[in-house]
């Protein structure tokens, strides 16, 4: 088998005396939907920070493909590979839709430390920034302000702005909170279509769309995992059925 | 440098530094919870010292004075919260200070024109004019033992306030999350009104006890300000425990890095750079100690928002 | 060559996307001519000091309006500009350029430390800390005795070789030559990948960490950028004014150039031009307005200045420049209404 | 709105400066507004005084006075100086409060071959080589009060002295200036914040040293906190208060009886008996209510300076305005004033005491007179 894209190492968090993630270890394979589900306060979130590098574990050890970045703060992490989009959405809202993807186009092109040439007139920052909205299908929006957008798009800006990183792994916290019926669809569109070129790790409260989408799904309860499996094995696993059950 | 010394500059230092709680205790709740940078407060101690002068001088009575000032400065913080201050709480911090950097010129000029340029005569009250022995041969003033006891009690009224009663769990809940306050259903319009009152009202009873030691002037309250604005800074916005103990930590090292610094610099170099570099370094000892704390801390010691 | 005919292109294109700055500075320019046939040469003084204020406050406009980092020090650069033309002077080097090279030097290093311990706080504790390090250096420059304390120090003008200071016009046209290099190199830069990266920053600096960059050496070299702009106008301000002092870098000069940014308009580079002009235009006429209307209370105008200040801020969002963009908006509505 | 605002300046401007043959035009400087405005206000009211002594005619000349407010900035002054001199066109400027204000102002006027005449501040640097011929004081040299207050101290035979002042030049040029007179010993030299408004920390440290007299120089709002905490913490009985510029007009109205028995060094009192100074004072009191201060004194004598040049030279001329008052003999509130070669006053400096007068007013009253025409020190250096 390939060498997995994120793997984690027995890794340990507490805020005071609550332990949020504990001896906590898995991977995520190449070109894979790893579902990561669990009631409110597992510690989905915290976990997600330690990955991204927001959060400092106590203990344990990250890495990507293969490489230890555990020591890396975020800016570091996310040269390296690792894209994220937020719970709340996150995109530049004094900016134009293009001109949010510019930023991330220069970015990735290690660009950004240049003090000349205007920015938003480059023709080839534009094309760029364009491929980057077609991905999610914003080109038509190009022009609008970022704080126009209806929530749905502003999601889709965000993942546009993940993917323009061209990262190995993708952190997808919560696509489809506050979305409409139609708006979760169609990310779940493009979430799919995503699979095969990058690596995702998806929390989702949504169980349809996670069903549809994960290749694989581990559980999280109380910062520790219950179950990893396809979407069969949890769904026929006694261990989660309880720990949903008896905690509902 | 006898013990006598030590003890008696330990004196001042706290008198300063309940002083500077005075001022402070009300601005960090306004910078906690309503995230107003409200520069001038040090308007609001020069109310209140030409408050407790002008009524003393009219009525002869120091204490009359004291107690006429008080619904005074109340009076004009909740008149001030009601006129410009509440209209200022969704606005950047930058038109803040804009804003109120405007207040300040505007009341100090008022005074001036109603008082006139002049320094106001204000004097101690014969009952608090004398002194006390605090140790053997170190007479000290009563009237500064005395505003150190109203400080004390000021500060463990505002304590109880804060940590006991129901209005006090609405502005802890205020400083720690003001969406939240909102959100349970606490008229926060009131709140916020109330809290500047009394934030002004205390910065008030600062300036009425200053009167009698300093010059009662326009502008009196902008040096005590900016020390202010340092306390809250070093304490953590928002925290009346933090606010409480930059005030004596600042008050200290004011005070005693003034009188000592000079002298234990001229053991270590020779007399003439001590004595230039020694007032220097005193006066720029409290910034230090912010820049310092901010460096490491950069929320302050006691930050109210966890 | 091709290399030149594309900057100018770039030149032409950016002056005019910024029309009113550059229709200013070109204003700048010409008012010698009508001072001169009005016989008003006083007038072009409080032009050369209004210009040097300006550039002040477009260097503090770089952080505060398109960085977002509520900067209430940076007096202090300009006083340390001012000091490099002033200790320089004291130790017998005349030749300004070899003052504005130190100055820009000192200010840059002064702007890199501060700025890269001022930045590891942000919002009211950021405005602090900026204040804390201005006032150290006020209170370190009134300690120097040996150049002048709180008194200051009188000095000459500087020699630019061929530009002889003492033709009162050849200062000002150093002065606005310096203002046309500072308003071109910023105008470059708020439009450049780094000034978008910057106010990318300010808008959402989470976003900008998760595309891969420290929004913090960023914001560092925007400070540092920033002070060296302070720190020229400082050092022309010294010779301007032929004398330095502490003054220069009081806390209230920091409030000073905020309210003409704000007052201007935040964020935008004709705005702290605009705002310098308007601002020291009525510090120099409420004065006499009051004067004229209630004689008795001339020097009391700061009773109008006071509330006005807060008029600016209730009621002038956007500063001056979105006052005139409100105007523009509503004269082309109104022109769209008639048709064409 | 550039365009707006020039025009309106223009207008402004124009309507400022109205063509008079016979005028003579003077600029006079102070800081109006902010926390010294009592002491700006006072000298204008000096200013005003005089002339309408003079029936508002110089040396037969009208007289026109416009009064500038510098804020106590050096760039507005420096700017101010420089719209009198040139839009203005004034033939004197004159005022100017404060050490750094008038070194701001010193170069762009006298360059302007237009004469500046200091109604306070008297720096040593324009006292000694960075002197000029176009500028007078009519005040004293910084260092000749403090010097006065030394040799009293000398002379009555004081065995230790404390000195304080604020961290600053002016503090340390008066500091200087006292120990080259006083001889004895000096237990400590403390330089307190500029501005500081308690002095109870240096009270106490100087408590436990108990020097047998105490020198200060705290001016204004400084001087207020500084005596009244003197008197609160009960120094009198530890050691005797000397000060210069500290009790004074400007800050006896705030101190009343807590500043009565205070000795200190000064060039002028309001007791000053001659015919000039009984008139000034009596006026001054009838006419704005309390005694002048020594600002508005030398702000008054100011202008007797000027209106004497123009009287004596018949011309505004600035070379010949020039070479009367250089001669000196000037009739001023203290007297004939004579002129040294660096256009500083060679004067009188009296001790005076804080009393109160016949109707009960806080005053101060000349005891003694400690230097008989007094030089200063700086006028070697001055060459030009």
């Amino acid at each position: 088998m390939d060498k997995s894209v994120l793997e984690l190492r027995n890794l340990c968090k507490s805020f005071g005396a609550l332990t949020v993630t504990n001896d906590l270890s898995f991977t995520v394979e190449p070109g894979e939907i790893h579902a990561l589900i669990g009631p409110n306060g597992a510690g989905k979130t915290t976990l997600i920070q330690q990955i991204y590098g927001a959060v400092q574990p106590d203990s344990g050890q990250v890495f990507l493909n293969g490489r230890e970045i555990t020591g890396l703060g975020v800016p570091e992490r996310v040269q390296a590979g690792i894209g994220r989009s937020f719970q709340i959405s996150n995109v530049l809202m004094d900016f134009t839709v293009l001109e949010n993807a510019i930023v991330a186009e220069q970015a990735r092109l290690g660009q950004s430390f240049r003090f000349l040439r205007p920015a938003f007139s480059d023709k080839s920052l534009k094309a760029g920034a364009s491929k980057i909205l077609s991905r999610v299908g914003l080109e038509d929006r190009a022009m609008q302000p970022a704080s126009d957008l209806a929530h749905g798009e502003r999601r889709m800006l965000e993942l546009a702005l993940a993917l323009a990183t061209a990262p190995k792994v993708l952190l997808l916290d919560e696509p489809m909170a506050g979305a409409g019926l139609e708006e979760s669809q169609r990310m779940t569109e493009i979430i799919d279509q995503l699979r095969g070129q990058v690596a995702i790790l998806l929390i989702e409260h949504d169980m349809d769309a996670v069903f549809r989408l994960a290749d694989r799904i581990t559980v999280l309860v109380e910062g520790a995992i219950i179950a990893t499996g396809t979407a069969d094995d949890i769904s026929n696993s006694s261990a989660v059925q309880a720990a949903y059950l008896g905690s509902a | 440098m006898t013990l006598t010394l030590i003890l008696e500059q330990t004196f001042n230092g706290l008198q300063a530094g309940v002083t500077l709680f005075l001022v402070a205790a009300g601005l960090t709740l306004i910078l906690g919870i309503m995230d107003v940078v409200f520069l001038a407060h040090g308007a609001q101690v020069m109310i209140g010292a030409y408050a407790a002068a002008a009524v003393a001088a009219a009525t002869g009575n120091f204490y009359i004075g004291l107690f006429l000032a008080i619904p005074v400065t109340f009076a004009s913080g909740y008149v001030l919260e009601f006129l410009l201050i509440r209209h200022l709480y969704r606005r950047d911090h930058m038109e803040q200070v804009l804003a109120t950097f405007g207040l300040i010129l505007f009341f100090n000029e008022l005074i001036r024109i109603g008082f006139g340029p002049a320094a106001l005569y204000s004097d101690l009250p014969r009952s608090l004019s004398g002194f006390v022995e605090i140790l053997p041969g170190a007479p000290y003033p009563i009237y500064r033992l005395w505003v150190i006891l109203v400080g004390l009690a000021c500060a463990i009224g505002i304590h109880i306030f804060v940590s006991r009663t129901r209005i006090g769990a609405m502005v802890r809940a205020g400083a720690n999350n003001p969406e939240m306050t909102a959100a349970l259903g606490i008229n926060i319009k009131i709140l916020f009104r109330f809290i500047f009152a009394v934030g002004a009202c205390f910065a008030g009873v600062a300036g009425m006890m200053l009167g009698p030691i300093t010059a009662v002037q326009p502008g009196m309250g902008e040096p005590l300000l900016i020390l202010s604005l340092v306390v809250i800074i070093i304490g953590g916005v928002g925290s009346v425990r933090g606010a409480f103990i930059a005030a004596i930590i600042v008050g200290l090292i004011d005070t005693l890095g003034r009188v000592f610094l000079p002298a234990m610099l001229r053991s270590v170099v020779d007399q003439a750079t001590a004595d230039g570099a020694g007032p220097a370094v005193a006066s720029m000892l409290v910034y230090i100690t912010m820049a310092v704390v901010l460096i490491f801390r950069p929320t302050g010691l006691f930050p109210a928002k966890g | 060559m091709s290399g030149i005919r594309n900057l100018i292109g770039l030149v032409y294109e950016g002056v005019k996307d910024n029309r009113l700055l550059w229709l200013l500075i070109i204003g700048f320019a010409l008012f010698p001519i009508i001072t001169h046939f009005a016989d008003l040469p006083f007038w072009n003084d409080v032009a050369m000091r209004i210009m040097l204020l300006g550039m002040a406050a477009m260097g503090l406009n770089l952080v505060l309006g398109y960085g977002g980092m509520v900067s209430f020090g940076h007096a202090a650069f300009i006083g340390i500009g001012a000091y490099c033309a002033g200790i320089s002077q004291f130790y017998g080097i005349t030749n300004g350029w070899v003052h504005l090279g130190f100055s820009i030097i000192t200010c840059g290093f002064a702007g890199l430390v501060i700025g890269y311990l001022a930045l590891r706080t942000s919002g009211i504790y950021f405005i602090m800390i900026t204040l804390a390090f201005a006032q150290m250096l006020f209170f370190l420059f009134v300690s120097l005795e040996a150049f002048g304390g709180d008194d200051g120090m009188s000095i000459d003008r500087a020699e630019f070789g061929f530009i002889d200071l003492y033709d009162p016009l050849r200062l000002y046209f150093l002065i606005w030559i310096a203002l046309v290099v500072v308003g071109m190199g910023l105008m470059f830069i708020v439009r450049s990948r780094f000034g978008v990266t910057l106010r990318a920053i300010k808008s959402n600096a989470s976003r900008v960490e998760a595309m891969g960059l420290s929004p913090l050496r960023f914001k560092i070299v925007g400070y540092v950028i920033s002070a060296v702009v302070c720190g020229i106008a400082g050092t022309l301000f010294a010779s301007w004014q032929e004398y330095v002092s502490p003054d220069i870098m009081h806390w209230t000069r920091s409030g000073e150039l905020m309210i003409i940014i704000i007052l201007g308009g935040l964020g935008t580079l004709a705005g702290p031009l605009l705002g310098a002009i308007v601002f020291l235009l009525l510090e120099e006429c409420l004065p006499l307005l009051l004067g004229a209307a209630a004689p008795a209370y001339a020097e009391n105008w700061m009773i109008l200045f006071g509330p006005f200040l807060i008029m600016v801020v209730m009621f002038g969002r956007g500063g001056l420049i979105g006052l005139l963009s409100q105007l523009q908006v509503r004269r082309n509505a109104r022109s769209d209404h008639r048709g064409p | 709105m550039k365009k707006a605002f020039t025009i309106a300046a223009l207008a402004a401007a124009i309507t400022l400066a109205p063509a008079h043959a016979e005028t003579v035009k003077i600029g006079y400087m102070t800081t109006l507004s902010g926390g010294a405005g009592i002491i700006g206000k006072q000298m204008q009211n000096a200013v005003e005084l005089a002339l309408e002594h003079k029936g508002g005619k110089l040396g037969g000349m009208d007289a026109d006075v416009v009064f500038v407010d510098d804020q106590r900035k050096p760039d507005v002054a420096k700017q101010l100086a420089n719209r009198l001199v040139k839009s203005d066109r004034v033939d004197v400027v004159a005022g100017i409060i404060w050490s750094n204000l008038l070194e701001a102002v010193h170069k762009p006027v006298t360059r302007s071959d237009i004469l500046l005449i200091s109604s306070n501040a008297g720096p040593s640097t324009v006292a000694g080589e960075g002197c000029h011929k176009n500028f007078f004081s009519m005040s004293w040299q910084n260092d000749q009060t403090p010097e006065a207050m030394g040799k009293h101290m000398q002379d009555a035979g004081i065995k230790s002295v404390y000195l304080m002042a604020p961290n600053y030049q002016a503090g340390k040029d008066m500091l200087s200036g006292f120990k080259r007179y006083y001889k004895g010993n000096v237990k400590a030299e403390v330089y307190t914040k500029l501005g500081q408004s308690d002095f109870q920390p240096e009270l106490s440290a100087l408590r436990a040293t108990a020097p047998e007299a105490t020198m200060v120089f705290q001016p204004g709002g400084m001087g207020i906190n500084f005596v009244k905490q003197w008197k609160q913490a009960g120094m009198d009985g530890v050691s005797k208060l000397y000060q210069v510029f500290t009790v004074d007009g400007v800050s006896l109205p705030a101190l009343k009886e807590s500043a009565l028995g205070i000795l200190g060094t000064q060039t002028w009192s309001p007791d000053l008996n001659n015919a000039i100074n009984n008139k000034f004072v009596a006026d001054y009191k009838a006419k704005f209510g309390g005694y002048p201060s020594f600002y508005a004194a030398q702000a008054y004598d100011t202008i007797l300076a000027i209106d004497h040049a123009i009287a004596k030279s018949g011309s505004k001329d600035t070379d010949k305005m020039r070479a009367v008052l250089a001669a000196g003999n000037i009739p001023t509130t203290r007297g004939l004033l004579k002129m040294n070669s660096n256009h500083f006053p060679i004067q009188n400096i009296y001790l005076r005491e804080t009393v109160k007068d016949a109707d009960g007013i806080v005053t101060t009253r000349v005891t003694e007179t400690v230097f008989t025409d007094h030089a200063d020190s700086y006028a070697a250096k001055c060459k030009f």
